[in-house]
């Protein structure tokens, strides 16, 4: 079978237990391929338990930058029965399938952690092809289609590697295997083995010892590979990307860089997944350098960066500290944030009601997960937007921002601060699940992009005659913003409606007043915020099908839209960043002259479908939806806009891709 | 505030209108507040006091520093948050009973692990104020006040067990008629190196018959005592020694401070029960973590330059994530 | 003057501090008038505060059924200074003012409870008139107008009174200057006194000697003002309704009587204002009479009957507590609910998730107050439709009732439990402040018409052969549900997504089955609820202008419609009851024909208007809304229509009246 | 089940696949659940496990009776609200140190005035294991365990003081490794009137290497003791009676219970610490109110008759209401 080599296009997926080091093999590929200028981005998909149940990573890589997951994969690397059950069957006929011949006689009944219904939907496909159900079986069906199989004997190697390492315990170093299985896909893939050496040394960058053990024991599964000198179709080359900084990193550490450098010092968290990486990464991180203030190094340092800065990251006994520890931080100047996921926000509810009449700078990024409830810990949703938009009881102003790339996360990151003491309010920034525990290659960030904007604030003291009033009515309804502890700005703080010193009132008058300037602010914030902000357009602005989503969705839609461009398919794509103010014109205006809508979102209620109804008297033709816990993939993305396009698509497509 | 002026009471005093029912013990408590703050001299700019939602939770717009009224069952949690963020403040949390010990008892308990430097007082007045009478959580079982349709059905705690349970380094109660001796029992709290709680007896006469000023008094004792009222609170006196002075008199002052402090009913103890230095403030935890905090702390750094750039140098961490 | 007098049509208000004892007096002057057959509707408003802010009481008086209160009042009952300041120019101008002459000469400096804004507001008053800043002042510029001064001297009345019984000081009977009031307004109105006194005696059931020596006492204020022969325009006269069994109550026990007759058992609950009135009224009435389940009283009781129920009412240690502890309660299938406002609502999030995704029947009785945050927590506002729609994270099914008026809240009250028992899903009841501490009297409520529908439930035990599956897939999405403690139905909750048991699952198969599954039980209460629970229409069917609005507005809107039709003014006006499923075609077709279309709402961010917006597509074309923490009156709506109709109102029109 | 077959282990297991890591405490504690129902012989119908979120609040799927998994915190409220309505149901609560000491804290404080009739079994590991290992409220101050980046900041609580001083009628310690003591409490702690509380020590190899079975078994110890363990965790002997037997004695048994339960380190007490059956159950308190609440509680009464009629008459209600 002679077949075209596809170079630098893959889907590779290693999958194991939890817990059995799945997570570092596919780092370690990442960074691999990375360093040889290929663009990577990675899915990782996790059950909510620590050990045991499965776990796998989607690694795609290009030669050109991509943004998604798809449905299949050319190059599945296991180390254990689970993995080769659930995705053997998804692999491209031209593929290949490294596996543990040892476990070949496994079956199906042998794995306690395959759920029942994936486990007759296995039955019915072995028995529909006249087969046993074993993993035997299972690898003959794909051979049957032309998928390559690729056996490594684990096992001896492990022994090898032991034997020379003088261990006395297979099981001192049977994560190794994980190796074996990065080394062998390389093998396969004709990469050079340096690259893998190299992400080898980087990822055990504490420990040496283990890192050169782990080089060397690698290397025997990628000769032995080698040596079997497969016709493989798939095949990797380094790229020359000398010319621009690169870095590779999940989104959560995105949103990280990005807040510290947007100037928080204060970050309050209770663990929840998928959000608290983000406060480990940051509290791993706390010491804060600073930098000269001048743009030229050169130049005399200015006191303001004499001494190293710092965040405070605290873990609370439960949310509900967590974000009115926030809001206290926050009421002294420091720019204060606090991270969570559904569960979490639920318990925020009178936080925000608290800091929206108070007028405080709160920021709280919100990673999305599935829910309702408990719902799927670890998997993904965007199904929190109306819950965010409309949290807590009676009317208060907040600001809603949605990113939907590792860029956007670390801008917006910076920026919602910017936006929550500009306006003095509450910023939620939507994230997810999906964005958070993606990786990827992305040009290094430019930190000079970024600028701090404090808003309206008094740092040099109070010299008013009359005494200072926190909530002074203002033509913009912002007051200019003192913090507790300046000298002569004494300020009053009350949950209930209140006078422009901060004392409570029940007064009709002076609460219409407070209410109606409070909301000033967001009209303030809608004129302001540049277009640029609000939203973004892609493709074909006089395409009759006009896409729009909001979120992570992003790199799958703009994937499906290449895809789909090839074939002559052309669409717009309105992605909608500021959910609220919610930006009506540009909304209107990108809208109004499609014949198709394509509502896109991951979630079951159709939220920014009904808010862009609400909103705009527009009614999306078509939505897509998915709400079974995976992200969308480009490849269900380009299924669904293609059969829009084609006209037989129904008003509402589920997408069901999931493994 | 610049000026060396010397501060009056009056200093501490806002023109908002109290509302708190004529006799309600809240205000002994406030004019000790107001006391203490301005026999420290602090400087009212530097004062952050943060309350809860209550008839006390009021207090903060009566007093002249800054002030934060927060939501029902939080004032420790957004007092932390003031505090930690700038720990130059002095900081003093407050609210009812029902605040602190029923729906804000997780801040309570939590609150004790950290041992943030800041005082905590809690109006005890065994019922819910600003609702009108309902039972809270130090009312005892089978108490009828007269606010309520039948006694009461759950037990009370002992709010000052609870604060060493919960790892207080300073537990004192204090007794609203008593001025004078709040106004130490406060300014003790404020000086205490660390998570110092304060439990003040609190008549409310308007809903709460039964501990009433009369009752702490011992109005209703007078046979015992030829005539004259027999008073159910007293002093703990110098006997007493409430301190830790090292490690291992720990459990034996803890110990003390709970026998003591199970007292009740014709003999009710005020005074400080408990107070441990030893044990690092969470300024000094954090600070082994991060060494210039104290001196540099969040709300006092500089984040951005005169045009506005951010001052944090992510250089390092990004070179950790790049690949090449 | 002789004026033409106005018989059985009277807007009375009664105020005092907080603590002083406004309400008895309000409650014994509506009782003494429903007694004499009048209908009552009356308005309750008071301060966040036990004693000493000033509260008052608007009673309305009237020979035909009224639902409302106006911003004018005929007859103001004071008998401290503030009362005065803050009524006196409300009153009309051949109204009357009753006083103590005592009074006079307080100046408005002495009434510290008197905002800033209000005062400076007096000031300007006065000084435009060229008079002093005294009570005195006050009532000459009323008396200036026509309205009559009806001095009653307080202290010597109660003087004798404390003579005639032997009370040696006066402050042990001080609170009996508010029966003076009372009466003295009946010797005005020309009302036999001995409904007053039958009223005493009934509001102090209790204490038989206070209620004699109060009939007594306020007869001499009765007698002093009929001896001083004023031409009153206003009178009342007793009619006759002995063919109506009526009552007068509050929304709260409205509310309170329908959850109990519709089988509530447990009601869990934290002390909030103003829900806590409803449960405080269940509890002191907790021992339940039951009847013989046949309606002939003659026949044998039979079992079910012998035995006395009871509603398990627990103050809880907070909100959380409070909706957790009722789901446990249902989960055993005890009809339970729950009852908060706003803050506490916040707290219950995550329990509404959880009752959502474990198809568990929880009732909440959501009285809405003045948000965000504490706000104002006596003040009335409609603010959290949004909120309680889009509570929880993710996307979960509930059931939304909105009651309008003292019958719906009772029978919404009952309801609640069939359609959460029937769907198996959270019914969240709004209502809010005006309806809670509104009172009103009404033909008593028929028993007889509520019904009780517990829906698939299983009672007699397991015989399947299959093990029982509590989350059973089924044609619409209702399961047969067991509840714990069942024999042999065991199953498992949790809030996590899970199987058909109950079990724990991240299938994307079963997951999507589960979500979908979830939602159609809602598409079924869609079809099966009948439109006449959905929504009311009343007015003209054909008028163009078509008012839209929802809960306790409805009883001003009637009245405006009322008022205007006299001026032949006709509007339609389409109440929306069930708030979700939204009614979409019945919204439809009541609003497509519609000119003008007037939402009205007592909230800033106009909720339903979005929602009418949202979910058909129609947009309201006016909007009347207010948000002062005050309801709306007749009198205000009235205009606001009228400036509708006549084509000068603006688009928004914002209302503002408020004591 | 009406049925009278006798009970074994094996029909309180469930069959679904039990995730927790190899080696994990909560192996033991599921076992002895298991264990001391079937001892009793409880009818699978009539219990209710009740859990909150985390590694250990999954127990209830692994057991084969009534299991209710809420929300992190939150097992007591429900666990409250299904005993209430359903006084006839033995009731188990049970989750994890940080759901039931950190964010539910208030109800762990609140659940001990109320006295309600159950079990709570708190899974002690240190850790908040199912979101990997995060400190948790019962880890000591400067403890680093190896999920954690530094040492832990904040001092740990003691849960049985924090049950004590929040009024638990039923205190106790068990060791998940010791299968055969802890049945015997989970069974003396559900046949107790009224609420009891059960902490036990739950290593997690995954996450808490400091406080692990090797730990809590002595391996350590070996050169103390002749080369062979010695383990820290010991059983209260006879000697120490944890009962009160009048009201005289609370005082001096909570203070015992106390001093005995501060105990750690080298000794390590588990075993019952208190126990005192003088104070009313909730249930006991509401029947003082509703006297036939036992016997015809909430979940049992009938509410409507055939053709779906109310059966509640307000006849009395309206007639109060009634104007005429
Ligand atoms: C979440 C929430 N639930 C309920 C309330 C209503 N509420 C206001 S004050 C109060 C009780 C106050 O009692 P306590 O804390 O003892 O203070 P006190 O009035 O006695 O000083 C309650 C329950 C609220 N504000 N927020
Ligand atoms: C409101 C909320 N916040 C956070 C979480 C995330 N969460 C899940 S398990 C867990 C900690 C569990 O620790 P612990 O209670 O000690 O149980 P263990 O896993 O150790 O048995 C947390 C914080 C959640 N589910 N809900
Ligand atoms: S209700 Fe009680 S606590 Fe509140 S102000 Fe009045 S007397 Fe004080
Ligand atoms: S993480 Fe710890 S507590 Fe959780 S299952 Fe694993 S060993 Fe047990
Ligand atoms: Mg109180
Ligand atoms: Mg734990």
């Amino acid at each position: 079978m002679t077949q075209t080599p596809t170079v630098n296009d893959l889907a590779w997926i290693v999958g194991g237990a939890q817990g059995s080091g799945v997570d570092s093999s596919a780092t370690v590929f990442a960074r691999a391929a990375a360093y040889g200028g290929l663009h990577v981005f990675g899915n990782r998909e996790y059950y909510s338990n620590i050990m045991g149940e499965h776990s796998y990573f989607q690694v795609r890589l290009s030669g050109h930058p991509i943004r998604s997951h798809v449905d299949t994969l050319n190059l599945l690397a296991t180390f254990d029965a689970e993995t080769v059950f659930r995705h053997a069957r998804n692999v491209t006929d031209d593929g290949a399938i490294i596996y543990d011949p040892g476990l070949a006689g496994t079956k199906l009944d042998d794995v306690p952690t395959i759920e029942a219904r994936l486990r007759a939907d296995l039955q019915t496909y072995l028995v529909a092809r006249g087969l046993g159900f074993t993993i035997q079986d299972l690898l003959k069906s794909a051979e049957d289609r032309g998928v390559t199989l690729v056996p490594v004997p684990y096992t001896r190697l492990l022994s090898e590697v032991a034997d020379e390492n003088h261990i006395d315990q297979l099981s001192k170093i049977s994560r190794m295997v994980n190796m074996f299985a990065v080394a062998s896909s390389f093998g396969i893939l004709g990469y050079d083995y340096e690259m893998m050496a190299r992400a080898l040394r980087d990822v055990f960058r504490a420990k040496a010892e283990v890192a050169e053990m782990n080089v060397r024991g690698a290397k025997k599964a990628y000769d032995l590979v080698v040596a079997k000198h497969l016709a493989f179709p798939y095949h990797l080359e380094p790229i020359d990307f000398r010319g621009e900084r690169r870095v590779l990193m999940t989104g959560a550490q995105a949103i990280g860089l990005g807040k510290v450098l947007g100037g928080m010092r204060v970050q309050t968290y209770y663990p929840i997944t998928p959000a608290s990486d983000e406060s480990e990464y940051i509290e791993a991180n706390q010491i804060v350098d600073s930098r000269a203030p001048s743009a030229d190094p050169a130049e005399e340092e200015s006191a303001v960066a004499k001494e190293a800065g710092s965040v405070l990251v605290m873990q609370t006994e439960d949310e509900i500290s967590a974000v009115t520890m926030a809001i206290g931080a926050a009421l002294t100047g420091a720019r204060a944030a606090t991270c969570t996921s559904g569960p979490g926000f639920c318990l925020m509810m009178e936080g925000i009601g608290w800091a929206g009449i108070n007028e405080v700078p709160l920021v709280i990024t919100l990673y999305q997960r599935a829910g309702p409830s408990t719902g799927m810990p670890t998997r993904h949703e965007q199904g929190d937007l109306r819950f965010a938009l409309h949290a807590g009881h009676g009317d208060s102003p907040r600001i809603l921002l949605a990113s939907g790339d590792f860029e956007e996360a670390f801008h917006d990151g910076a920026k919602a601060f910017n936006y929550a003491e500009r306006y003095q309010t509450t910023v939620i920034h939507l994230v997810d699940k999906a964005i958070a525990n993606s990786n990827g290659t992305m040009p290094t960030f430019d930190p000079d992009q970024v600028r701090i904007d404090r808003g309206e604030m008094i740092t040099d003291g109070w010299s008013g005659r009359d005494p200072y009033k926190r909530f002074a009515f203002t033509e913009s309804g912002v007051s200019p913003r003192a913090v507790v502890g300046h000298p002569g700005t004494m300020f009053w703080n009350t949950g209930d409606e209140h006078d422009e010193m901060g004392h409570i009132t029940e007064d009709p008058v002076l609460r219409n007043l407070m209410m109606e300037k409070r909301e000033k602010k967001l009209e303030l914030a809608a004129r302001e915020i540049p277009e640029g902000e609000k939203v973004n357009f892609f493709g074909d602005r006089t395409a009759g099908t006009v896409v729009v989503s909001w979120g992570s969705t992003k790199g799958a839609i703009l994937d499906a839209m290449d895809a789909l461009h090839a074939e002559g398919i052309k669409l717009g794509f309105l992605q909608i960043r500021l959910v609220n103010p919610f930006p009506v014109e540009a909304v209107t205006r990108a809208l109004a002259r499609a014949k198709s809508i394509v509502n896109v979102e991951m979630n079951f209620g159709a939220h920014m479908g009904g808010l862009i109804r609400e909103r705009t008297g527009i009614e999306p033709t078509h939505q897509v939806l998915k709400y079974n816990g995976r992200p969308m993939s480009s490849t269900e993305l380009a299924a669904a806009f293609r059969a829009i396009a084609k006209g037989n698509a129904p008003r509402k497509q589920v997408l069901t891709y999931g493994v | 505030m610049a000026s060396k002026q010397v501060l009056k009471v009056a200093d501490f005093q806002t023109e908002v209108h109290n509302d708190w029912c004529p006799g309600c013990g809240d205000f002994g408590i406030l004019r000790s507040i107001q006391m203490a703050l301005a026999e420290m001299q602090l400087d009212p700019s530097n004062v952050a006091i943060v309350s809860g939602i209550g008839c006390s939770a009021k207090t903060v717009h009566y007093v002249k520093t800054y002030g934060v009224h927060t939501l029902h069952g939080r004032p420790l949690p957004f007092a932390t948050g003031v505090k930690l963020a700038n720990p130059g403040l002095e900081v003093v949390a407050c609210g009812g009973d029902g605040d602190g010990l029923g729906i804000g008892a997780a801040h309570f308990v939590n609150s004790g692990r950290r041992n943030v430097d800041m005082l905590y007082i809690i109006f005890d007045n065994g019922v819910y104020g600003l609702t009108k009478g309902q039972a809270s959580p130090t009312l005892r079982l089978g108490v009828k006040t007269k606010s309520l349709p039948a006694p009461n059905m759950n037990e009370g705690v002992n709010p000052l067990w609870l604060a060493l349970a919960a790892g207080a380094t300073w537990v004192g109660r204090g007794y609203s008629y008593d001025i004078k001796h709040l106004v130490s029992l406060i300014r003790q709290g404020i000086e205490h190196k660390g998570y110092a709680f304060l439990d003040v007896l609190q008549p409310c006469p308007t809903y709460n018959n039964i501990n009433t000023k009369e009752w702490f008094g011992g109005e209703d004792r007078k046979e015992e005592n030829e005539g004259r009222p027999l008073p159910r609170v007293y002093k703990l006196d110098a006997e007493y020694d409430p301190v830790v002075h090292s490690w291992e008199e720990i459990d034996a002052k803890i110990a003390q401070a709970m026998t003591k402090g199970r007292e009740w009913g014709d003999k009710i103890p005020i005074g400080v029960f408990y107070k441990n230095e030893l044990v690092p403030t969470y300024e000094k935890r954090i600070s082994s973590r991060v060494p210039n905090y104290v001196s540099n702390p969040p709300a006092k750094q500089a984040i951005a330059d005169t045009e506005g750039r951010p001052v944090a140098d992510l250089t390092k961490l990004l070179q950790s994530l790049a690949v090449n």
